[in-house]
């Protein structure tokens, strides 16, 4: 395997949280990612799922540096971005990672037109203007299927699915190499989400892109994924191929995830596995293995001794202890 | 009686400003001369001198040596005997604490006590001393008990002077409050007034109303519009009575365009002098002649008076080659409505000459420190109303057009010699040869008109508002807007 | 929430020598002389030149502004230039005339103007909610020293109902001993239980109380109709009325409670409007309050005492608004 | 697709908005009674020279011998103490009391407005500065603020407009930097930042854009207000300066004869609460249409 | 119990309800009839803004005031037209009382200044007029019943001290405060996290068998509403476009659109998604309102409204033997063809 696109070592990011008792000396930290590890290969798809509060968008706003790491460095082409200054952030990085947010209303500025929107890129980075930004963005218009006459329209005037795609031409303006996908379509209907997921493999494979995943339906993150990777309190607890990890999870939380969500085929109620207890502060984490509060299966070591991820299968791995190297 | 008679007197601003007699030199007036007394008191419009604290007074040859025999059996408020010495303290710390009106001293060189009744004065060069002893600020006679070691006065301490009436109670910016001092020498007539309240009221109509149900029992500066409603009503009485008040708009004679002696002969045959008085101050005054205000001596009616005559004004102003587009600032006191209609008379007048005159309201302090600052920046027409420290035409003429080096109050900035001569040699010779200092002042002021160094706009009456159960009022000009309570009596 | 205060005060705190600083440069630097004005009229240069050092004019700017504040710290507001006696004590006597109509009129906000804006927004496009809203924002276009001027016209001089101005007849003040126990003269009548002289007084701050109270309420009843209709809409209210609770519960103790951080905050700014307000009627009123007290140092041009007033405003101004955001803070919404 | 349409295009949104606010805000009868007489008081202001009588009464001249007369079908509104028409001066002075809350409104924008967008943009220590700046100024009470800068500027209408003006932008700056800061939050300023769009691009052509309708609301509701605030001013004598007819300054003069010439004093009063009144009517009418939640079609 | 009195439980006739906009009366719900029975469960499903929520909103009387507004129709619920009662009559005989509604939004629908224990205290002491240490004990108690832990302590927090999850367990409890006998539940998991939401779920269900409840479950999740309802509805721009018994509207779907939905959905967890293709046709403004992106759509649909329409289905699956013959409707002229 040649360099990966991205590998990151034990990124940590902390958020000061204020505390409100009086003279407070001990400052407290919100640790929403906490030692990760990670590499991603030119050209995979990777899935990130985990419960709500996980530290996913958290990741994914560090990798772009959106904002800023606590620890730990990211590096992308070999480059490490945490420490690089804001004009090379500008001119190396930012044009090669692109972010499709979740909520398209959101994130398009509702006063500007849809040629402004898709050309901003352009125009900060590519210095176009005038024509040749028209040009270019019609370019783009077309090339996720939106009729050329949207440029003068105002993103309100298009439905949903619609303004997803004007999100993902603008992602895709600056031909970027990595794009970040933070819940594309949770906010769209059915019907868009399967355009949106259809899309985005073409364009994947037209343009050779990498993309990182995430998203609460698991069904989209199994139909785009070619890695999966499972995320618990701030860390990595399963990672691996999407057809190892849907057909075997290997973590009891992986699993717990799986077990409740509903499908077609279940009867009753009874089918739906809940893991019981609440999700731990992520101020005060659990010692030992995050999960063993709500663990099923676990064992007195586990709230002792923070398990190490093993390989259970070449490029599967888990940090559980109950899996054995 | 069983309970006090008692009196109001509504005034438009704050009572007092400073509690020490040696110090006020502002609206204090009112309080003050009802509190303490003077060695005389001057009576403008008799012209005579009235003994109060001191029964009699002889000059020596040289005028350079006053002395003052005082009266006998006079008490302070406090119950202690009033002496010769209670004279040379008095002056003598007024002259020291050098504020408020106290260079009407400035002539004094030392003050002797010759026995407990008689003060001697030797002065240093000749001056009315008899006036300047009954000037209405800055020549009070205090006891010495008022006044604490670091010579600074002890705040609302009643019983430091001599007067008729005492401190009763003050709140301050707002009302004073006086009671009768029962061991006045002067005495008491029946039905006199036992009470006295001294009330800032600046709205005119919130006075006039009071005074028309009898809240107020006295009250000024009304406008002449609710003195013609006024006079009308059986409820009170209004008394029109000469001031020693005037109304001018100085020149500024060093910039300009106003450097133009001309050009300011023009202005001054523009200015819509019958207008004014029939319009801003209803009648209740008339067009002076020169600087010194009718009923004081020094005023003549042989002098000239520039005419309101826009076609000489026309003319002059060609003489002047004042170009079309000549534009002047005048300043004005604001709050005062009679300087603001002027103006905006004025500003008519002078637009139907093609002349743009830009008025400008301002705090009498903002107007005074830009006649005082930046001679570039100085405005063209300053108008203020000018009234006397002492009641001699030494007053009006010297502080206003005096030469100075730094300019004070000679706001047109005039300089002329032979003016100061006059003036000054008139000053010597009031205390000696009466009329030949009259003929002085009289001649120093043609020096003035001919030089139109300013426009002598009007002399005001002042009108008095008093409710009708009020009686014995009478009015000393020398006394600004001062009532002495004292010889008023309550008839019902 | 301690911590909160703490961080709002300190904050007060800068922002007041910040007031201080402005009240400095304008009262000090900005007019031309004010030693002329402290040697008093018709002064002669060597009276002034006494002034300039009495006043400490000669020293550099840094050391005057650092005995400026040295002197607020101590509470010294430095001397009128007019009467030449501590600000701060003129202040002290003004103050409670002027903190009598502001309260009263306070209270009149709180009490009509809430009420008045909680039932226009329940009658939203309502006779009742026109009404109420012509009213209101009538209150506050209404230019405070007009009405001052109709009111005794017609109450005074046509009707003859109310008196005039001041705050008692001359009679009572001169011919009865008036209460003096906190300077708040209707306090004092009521803990004395001098019903006359309380009688009077109430008599006589009828209309300028009216005058001053109409903004406030105005203010007040627009801000509570606006901050009520955003919460009548929020889910919160539909689910409660879901739960079968009385109109009269969501209304007046669901709704209402989210809206006390807007109203409260326009609370203390109307009680700072009314402050500047009084400015403009008590010389009509004859009421010897600060208003009075600043109109003369206006026309009298006397810079410490309209800038004392100035930063004495600004400093209740700032507790009324630490007043105000802790109050705010209340709400758990905001607790951090 | 020519230029023209596509800037028809371009504006459409902008126009079918002001299309539904006015809509919107013409059903409400107070709220249409506001806009004609709005529409009204632009005329006369215009029109002013026309209208009147006596233009020459609004300017410098007087006319001593009329003075103090009751209303007439010579003079609508009676006439002052030297004797011009007030109903002359009262029409010129619409003129005044609008173009000078528009200046001060306009002026205090300019000010507060990148400032607030600056603040709430950047956040940080200029936030804390800008923001701590704007306490102080916020901590007087406006009229007291506009009072005292007045005072020591010397009286005239340009200072109070100038004083107005200094003593409003901290309003604008603190909504401003209230919706920035919201505005920050959102996706399409994350958006930009991931684009790599320079700050100042973002704050001025992402952030303050989209702050401006609720500035819009205020600044409209803020000229009666401020139309009110130049009155007092010119009544306590630090604004317009005679004989300019500010409707504040025709008050404070008619103090004087308020006994005698009714007239006098009540003309100018209603004029001003007329106007101020619409302006806040129209104001409070717009803020509630504006609002989604409140809308009622 | 005869047929028709079973029905008259609740009912829902020819409703339409609508939306007051710049343009005019906008219609968001065109529901021809819906019944649900004593005890039963019904899940109405369909995507964001189908008109889910004002169905919801209709039923208690609570629609938005001043925009929206019902056009047509009643809503029978124990006889009596809902529609018809006055707004007092509806919060002192039946908000609260009768019916109760679980609200979409956890986060909303809690009044941040109030502690959970006054929210759930006021509810108690209007509703069954309990007061003092009774009624924190009866609050204490619900609180129980819905699972949370540490209530005595909880009842002092605020709402935003708590979780979502807690948060919508307390809206549950409120909602359940005083024992209505129709509960809606909008959506009650939608911003939950699956292993949260598999836990309310099995929540609503064990209470709802507790308190012999009718409940109008509504979601966007097709395989949730097959898991916990009898009957199903499918809600497509406000018109119920399919109706049944869940298995079978699952197991057998008749529209284009519900099929479109179930097809989407990965029948085990191994499955990958399968996606047809949409096609964008021109709205048909008096016809199917599916047209625009039906596959199957001909031209009558484009000029005409379907109606729903009857198709007997045999029981799909042997499991569920009570009632062999069921009824299935759907509002499509092609309904059962495959796409
Ligand atoms: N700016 C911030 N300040 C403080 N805490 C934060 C901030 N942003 C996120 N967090 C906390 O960090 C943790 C992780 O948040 P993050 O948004 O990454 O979660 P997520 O996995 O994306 O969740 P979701 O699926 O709900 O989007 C959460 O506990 C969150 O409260
Ligand atoms: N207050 C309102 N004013 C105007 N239109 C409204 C209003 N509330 C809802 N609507 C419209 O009614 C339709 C149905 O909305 P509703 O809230 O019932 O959707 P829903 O099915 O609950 O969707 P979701 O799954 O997002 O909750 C939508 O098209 C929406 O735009
Ligand atoms: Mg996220
Ligand atoms: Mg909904």
């Amino acid at each position: 395997m040649n360099q990966p696109l991205v590998k990151v070592e034990a990124l940590k990011k902390y958020f000061p949280v204020r505390s409100n008792r009086l003279f407070e000396t001990k400052k407290q930290w919100v640790k929403a990612v906490d030692g990760i590890d990670l590499m991603i290969q030119s050209g995979e798809t990777i899935g990130l799922v985990g419960e709500s509060g996980c530290g996913k968008t958290t990741l994914v706003n560090v990798l772009l540096r959106l904002e800023d790491s606590t620890e730990g460095s990211i590096f992308f082409d070999g480059l490490d971005i945490t420490r690089v200054s804001q004009k090379m952030l500008r001119d190396k990085v930012r044009k090669n990672i692109q972010i499709v947010f979740q909520d398209p209303f959101w994130s398009l500025n509702p006063r500007m037109l849809v040629r402004n929107v898709i050309g901003e890129p352009l125009s900060v980075h590519q210095k176009l203007s005038g024509l040749t930004l028209s040009e270019k963005v019609e370019n783009l218009l077309d090339m996720v299927g939106l009729p050329k006459d949207s440029l003068y329209k105002y993103p309100h005037e298009f439905s949903g699915g619609q303004r997803q795609r004007i999100a993902i031409a603008r992602a895709l303006a600056l031909e970027p190499k990595l794009v970040v996908l933070d819940e594309p379509t949770s906010s769209i209907d059915i019907l868009s989400q399967a355009q949106i997921l259809d899309l985005l493999q073409q364009l994947k494979e037209k343009l050779g892109l990498t993309y990182i995943l995430i998203s609460h339906d698991l069904s989209v993150v199994h139909y785009l994924s070619d890695r999966i990777i499972v995320m618990y309190l701030g860390k990595i607890v399963e990672q691996g191929p999407a057809e190892a990890i849907f057909s075997e999870p290997v973590h009891p939380y992986t699993q717990a995830l799986f077990n409740a969500i509903p499908s077609l085929s279940m009867r009753n109620l009874s089918e739906l596995r809940t893991i019981e207890g609440n999700v731990p502060s992520a101020i005060n984490p659990p010692t030992g293995c995050r999960f063993h509060t709500r663990c099923p299966r676990a064992m007195p070591v586990c709230s002792e001794i923070e398990p190490k991820a093993v390989f259970v299968d070449q490029d599967h791995q888990a940090a559980c202890h109950l899996l054995k190297p | 009686a069983d309970t006090p008679t008692f009196a109001v007197y509504a005034l438009n601003s704050e009572p007092l400003t400073n509690w020490d007699p040696a110090i006020e030199f502002s609206n204090g007036i009112h309080v003050h001369n009802n509190m303490y007394e003077q060695l005389l008191r001057y009576d403008s419009i008799e012209e005579k001198i009235i003994p109060m604290l001191a029964e009699s007074y002889t000059v020596s040859e040289d005028g350079l040596t006053w002395t003052f025999n005082l009266r006998a059996g006079v008490k302070f408020q406090n119950g202690d005997d009033f002496t010769a010495e209670d004279v040379k303290f008095s002056v003598e710390r007024t002259m020291q604490l050098a504020a408020g009106a106290s260079y009407i001293w400035s002539a004094v060189e030392s003050i002797n006590v010759v026995d407990p009744l008689t003060v001697e004065f030797k002065l240093a060069y000749k001056n009315p001393l008899d006036l300047v002893a009954a000037t209405g600020y800055a020549a009070f006679i205090y006891s010495s008990k008022c006044v604490n070691e670091d010579n600074t006065w002890i705040d609302e301490t009643p019983g430091c002077g001599t007067g008729p009436y005492m401190l009763r109670s003050a709140k301050w910016g707002d009302e004073v409050i006086l009671q009768k001092f029962d061991g006045y020498w002067g005495g008491w007539q029946e039905n006199s007034i036992d009470i006295v309240v001294f009330k800032k009221v600046s709205e005119t109509a919130t006075r006039r109303q009071m005074i028309e149900t009898g809240e107020a029992a006295i009250t000024v500066e009304l406008p002449y519009t609710d003195v013609e409603v006024l006079k009308n009503n059986p409820e009170v009485v209004v008394s029109v009575n000469p001031s020693l008040q005037n109304l001018i708009g100085m020149f500024n004679t060093q910039k300009a365009p106003l450097d133009n002696v001309k050009l300011r002969q023009a202005l001054a045959y523009a200015f819509p002098y019958q207008a004014v008085i029939d319009t801003v101050i209803g009648g209740y005054g008339q067009q002076s002649y020169g600087m010194v205000p009718a009923g004081l001596w020094g005023w003549s009616d042989q002098l000239p008076r520039y005419e309101y005559d826009l076609e000489k004004a026309k003319a002059l102003l060609e003489e002047a080659g004042a170009g079309s587009d000549l534009s002047l600032v005048l300043t004005y006191t604001a709050g005062n409505e009679a300087e603001k209609s002027t103006a905006e008379l004025y500003k008519s007048e002078l637009a139907k000459l093609g002349v743009n005159l830009d008025i400008r309201g301002m705090p009498w302090d903002s107007q005074w420190e830009m006649a005082l600052g930046d001679p570039s920046q100085r405005q063209d027409i300053l108008m203020m109303y000018w009234w006397p420290d002492l009641p001699s035409p030494y007053s009006f003429l010297y502080s206003t057009f005096h030469s100075e080096d730094e300019p004070l109050f000679n706001l047109a900035y005039y300089k002329n010699p032979e003016f100061d001569q006059l003036i000054d040699g008139g000053n010597e010779m009031t205390s000696s040869d009466i009329e030949a200092a009259k003929q002085m002042f009289i001649d120093a002021q043609k020096m003035l008109l001919d030089d139109a160094a300013s426009i002598f706009m009007y002399d005001r009456q002042d009108i008095w508002v008093t409710y009708k159960t009020i009686q014995g009022f009478k009015f000393n000009p020398a006394y600004p807007t001062v009532v002495f309570f004292h010889e008023l009596t309550v008839q019902n | 929430m301690t911590k909160f205060i703490l961080r709002r005060v300190l904050l007060g705190i800068i922002v007041l020598l910040g007031v201080a600083f402005i009240t400095f440069f304008v009262a000090r630097v900005v007019p031309s002389n004010p030693a002329a004005k402290w040697a008093g009229p018709r002064a002669n240069p060597e009276q002034i030149a006494k002034a300039t050092i009495e006043l400490g004019l000669d020293k550099p700017l840094v050391v005057q502004f650092g005995k400026y504040l040295m002197d607020l710290f101590r509470g010294n507001l430095g001397n009128s230039l007019r009467t030449r006696r501590p600000i701060t004590q003129e202040l002290l006597e003004s103050l409670p005339a002027t903190v009598e109509l502001v309260l009263l009129s306070t209270i009149a906000a709180v009490f009509i103007g809430i009420p008045l804006g909680v039932i226009s927004a329940k009658r939203k496009d309502k006779l009742i909610d026109h009404l109420s809203r012509l009213f209101s924002i009538g209150a506050v276009s209404l230019p405070t020293f007009w009405i001052g001027l109709i009111l005794q016209l017609v109450f005074f001089r046509i009707l003859d109902i109310f008196p005039m101005g001041g705050q008692l007849s001359t009679e009572i003040k001169i011919l009865m001993d008036i209460p003096k126990v906190t300077g708040f003269l209707i306090f004092d009548c009521l803990i004395t239980g001098n019903f006359t002289i309380l009688w009077d007084a109430l008599w006589h701050i009828v209309l300028p109380g009216i005058t001053i109270a109409l903004y406030p309420i105005g203010l007040v009843a627009r801000m509570t109709r606006s901050a009520m209709l955003e919460i009548l809409n929020e889910d919160y209210i539909t689910a409660a009325r879901s739960y079968g609770l009385k109109e009269r519960t969501v209304l007046w103790s669901y709704a209402l409670k989210n809206s006390i951080g807007p109203t409260s905050t326009v609370v203390a700014l109307s009680i700072g409007y009314t402050l500047v307000n009084t400015f403009l009627t008590e010389s009509i009123f004859t009421w010897p309050g600060i208003g009075s007290y600043i109109s003369s140092a206006v026309i009298g041009n006397d810079y410490p005492a309209i800038m004392g007033v100035t930063i004495f405003s600004a400093f209740s101004y700032v507790l009324l608004n630490l007043a105000a955001d802790i109050i705010i803070a209340l709400d758990p919404r905001v607790r951090t | 697709m020519t230029q023209s349409t596509s800037f028809l295009r371009a504006v459409q949104p902008a126009v079918r908005e002001l299309k539904v606010t006015f809509f919107l805000l013409n059903r409400n009868l107070l709220q249409r009674i506001s806009m004609v007489i709005i529409l009204l008081l632009i005329l006369i202001a215009i029109f002013a020279p026309v209208i009147a009588p006596y233009p020459g009464h609004a300017i410098s001249d007087t006319n001593p011998k009329d003075k103090l007369l009751p209303p007439s079908s010579q003079y609508f509104f009676g006439t002052d103490e030297l004797g011009r028409d007030l109903f002359s001066r009262i029409l010129f002075g619409t003129r005044i009391s609008l173009r000078t809350a528009l200046l001060a409104v306009g002026l205090a924008l300019l000010i507060g407005a990148p400032l607030g967008a600056i603040a709430g943009g950047l956040g940080g220590i200029a936030d804390e500065i800008i923001m701590r700046l704007t306490d102080i100024f916020l901590s007087f009470p406006p009229l007291l603020l506009a009072i005292a800068i007045s005072s020591f500027l010397g009286p005239s209408l340009e200072n109070a407009i100038l004083a107005i003006a200094i003593s409003w932008w901290p309003w604008y700056t603190r909504i401003i930097r209230g919706q920035a800061v919201s505005i920050r939050e959102r996706q399409f300023v994350r958006a930009a930042r991931a684009i790599g769009t320079p700050l100042p691009k973002i704050i001025f052509s992402h952030i303050l854009p989209n702050t401006l309708a609720p500035v819009i609301v205020q600044a409209s509701m803020d000229i009666g207000g401020v139309i009110l605030t130049i009155a007092s001013l010119s009544f306590l004598g630090l604004g317009a300066q005679p004989p300019i007819p500010e409707w504040g300054l025709l008050i404070s003069s008619s103090r004087t004869y308020f006994l005698n010439a009714w007239w006098y004093s009540t003309f100018p009063g209603i004029a001003i609460f007329i106007t101020v009144m619409v302006f806040n009517l129209i104001g409070d009418g717009i803020r509630e249409v504006l609002d989604p939640r409140t809308r009622k079609f | 119990m005869t047929d028709q009195k079973k029905q008259s439980y609740f009912e829902i006739k020819d409703l339409s309800v609508g939306f007051r906009t710049f343009e005019g009366i906008k219609p968001v719900l065109n529901i021809e009839g819906l019944t649900i029975n004593r005890g039963e469960t019904y899940g109405l499903v369909g995507e964001s803004g189908a008109g889910k929520t004002v169905l919801a909103l209709t039923i208690l009387g609570l629609l938005p005031k001043p925009a929206g507004m019902i056009l047509n129709g009643s809503i029978l619920f124990d006889g009596v037209d809902l529609l018809k009662q006055t707004d007092k009559q509806m919060a002192e005989i039946y908000r609260g009382k009768r019916l109760a509604m679980i609200f979409q939004d956890p986060m909303s629908t809690l009044n941040p200044v109030f502690t959970v224990g006054q929210q759930i205290q006021r509810v108690i002491t209007r509703q069954e007029g309990l007061k003092g240490k009774i009624c924190l004990k009866r609050s204490l108690e619900l609180l129980d019943l819905v699972k949370l832990p540490d209530t005595s302590n909880l009842i002092d927090k605020y709402p935003h001290e708590l979780s979502g999850g807690q948060r919508q367990r307390i809206i549950i409890a409120i909602a359940l405060s005083c024992g209505a006998e129709f509960l809606i539940a909008d959506e009650p998991t939608r911003n939950l996290d699956v292993t949260i939401q598999a836990g309310i779920l099995k929540l609503i269900d064990e209470l709802q068998r507790d308190f012999k409840m009718s409940v109008l479950f509504i979601g966007n999740n097709v395989s949730l509403v097959n898991i916990f309802c009898k009957n199903a509805g499918i809600l497509y721009r406000g018109k119920l476009v399919e109706e049944g018994l869940s298995n079978c509207v699952v197991q057998n779907p008749l529209h284009p659109y519900t099929q479109t939905l179930i097809s989407a959905i990965p029948r085990s967890k191994s499955e990958k998604l399968k996606f047809s293709k949409t096609v964008i046709k021109p709205e048909a403004e008096n016809g199917c309102p599916y047209y625009s992106r039906c596959t199957i759509g001909k031209e009558d649909c484009f000029a005409h409204v379907p109606m729903l329409r009857e198709f007997p289905t045999g029981s799909p699956t042997e499991s569920l033997n009570t009632e062999t013959i069921s009824v299935q409707k759907a509002a499509c002229f092609y309904a059962g063809e495959t796409i």
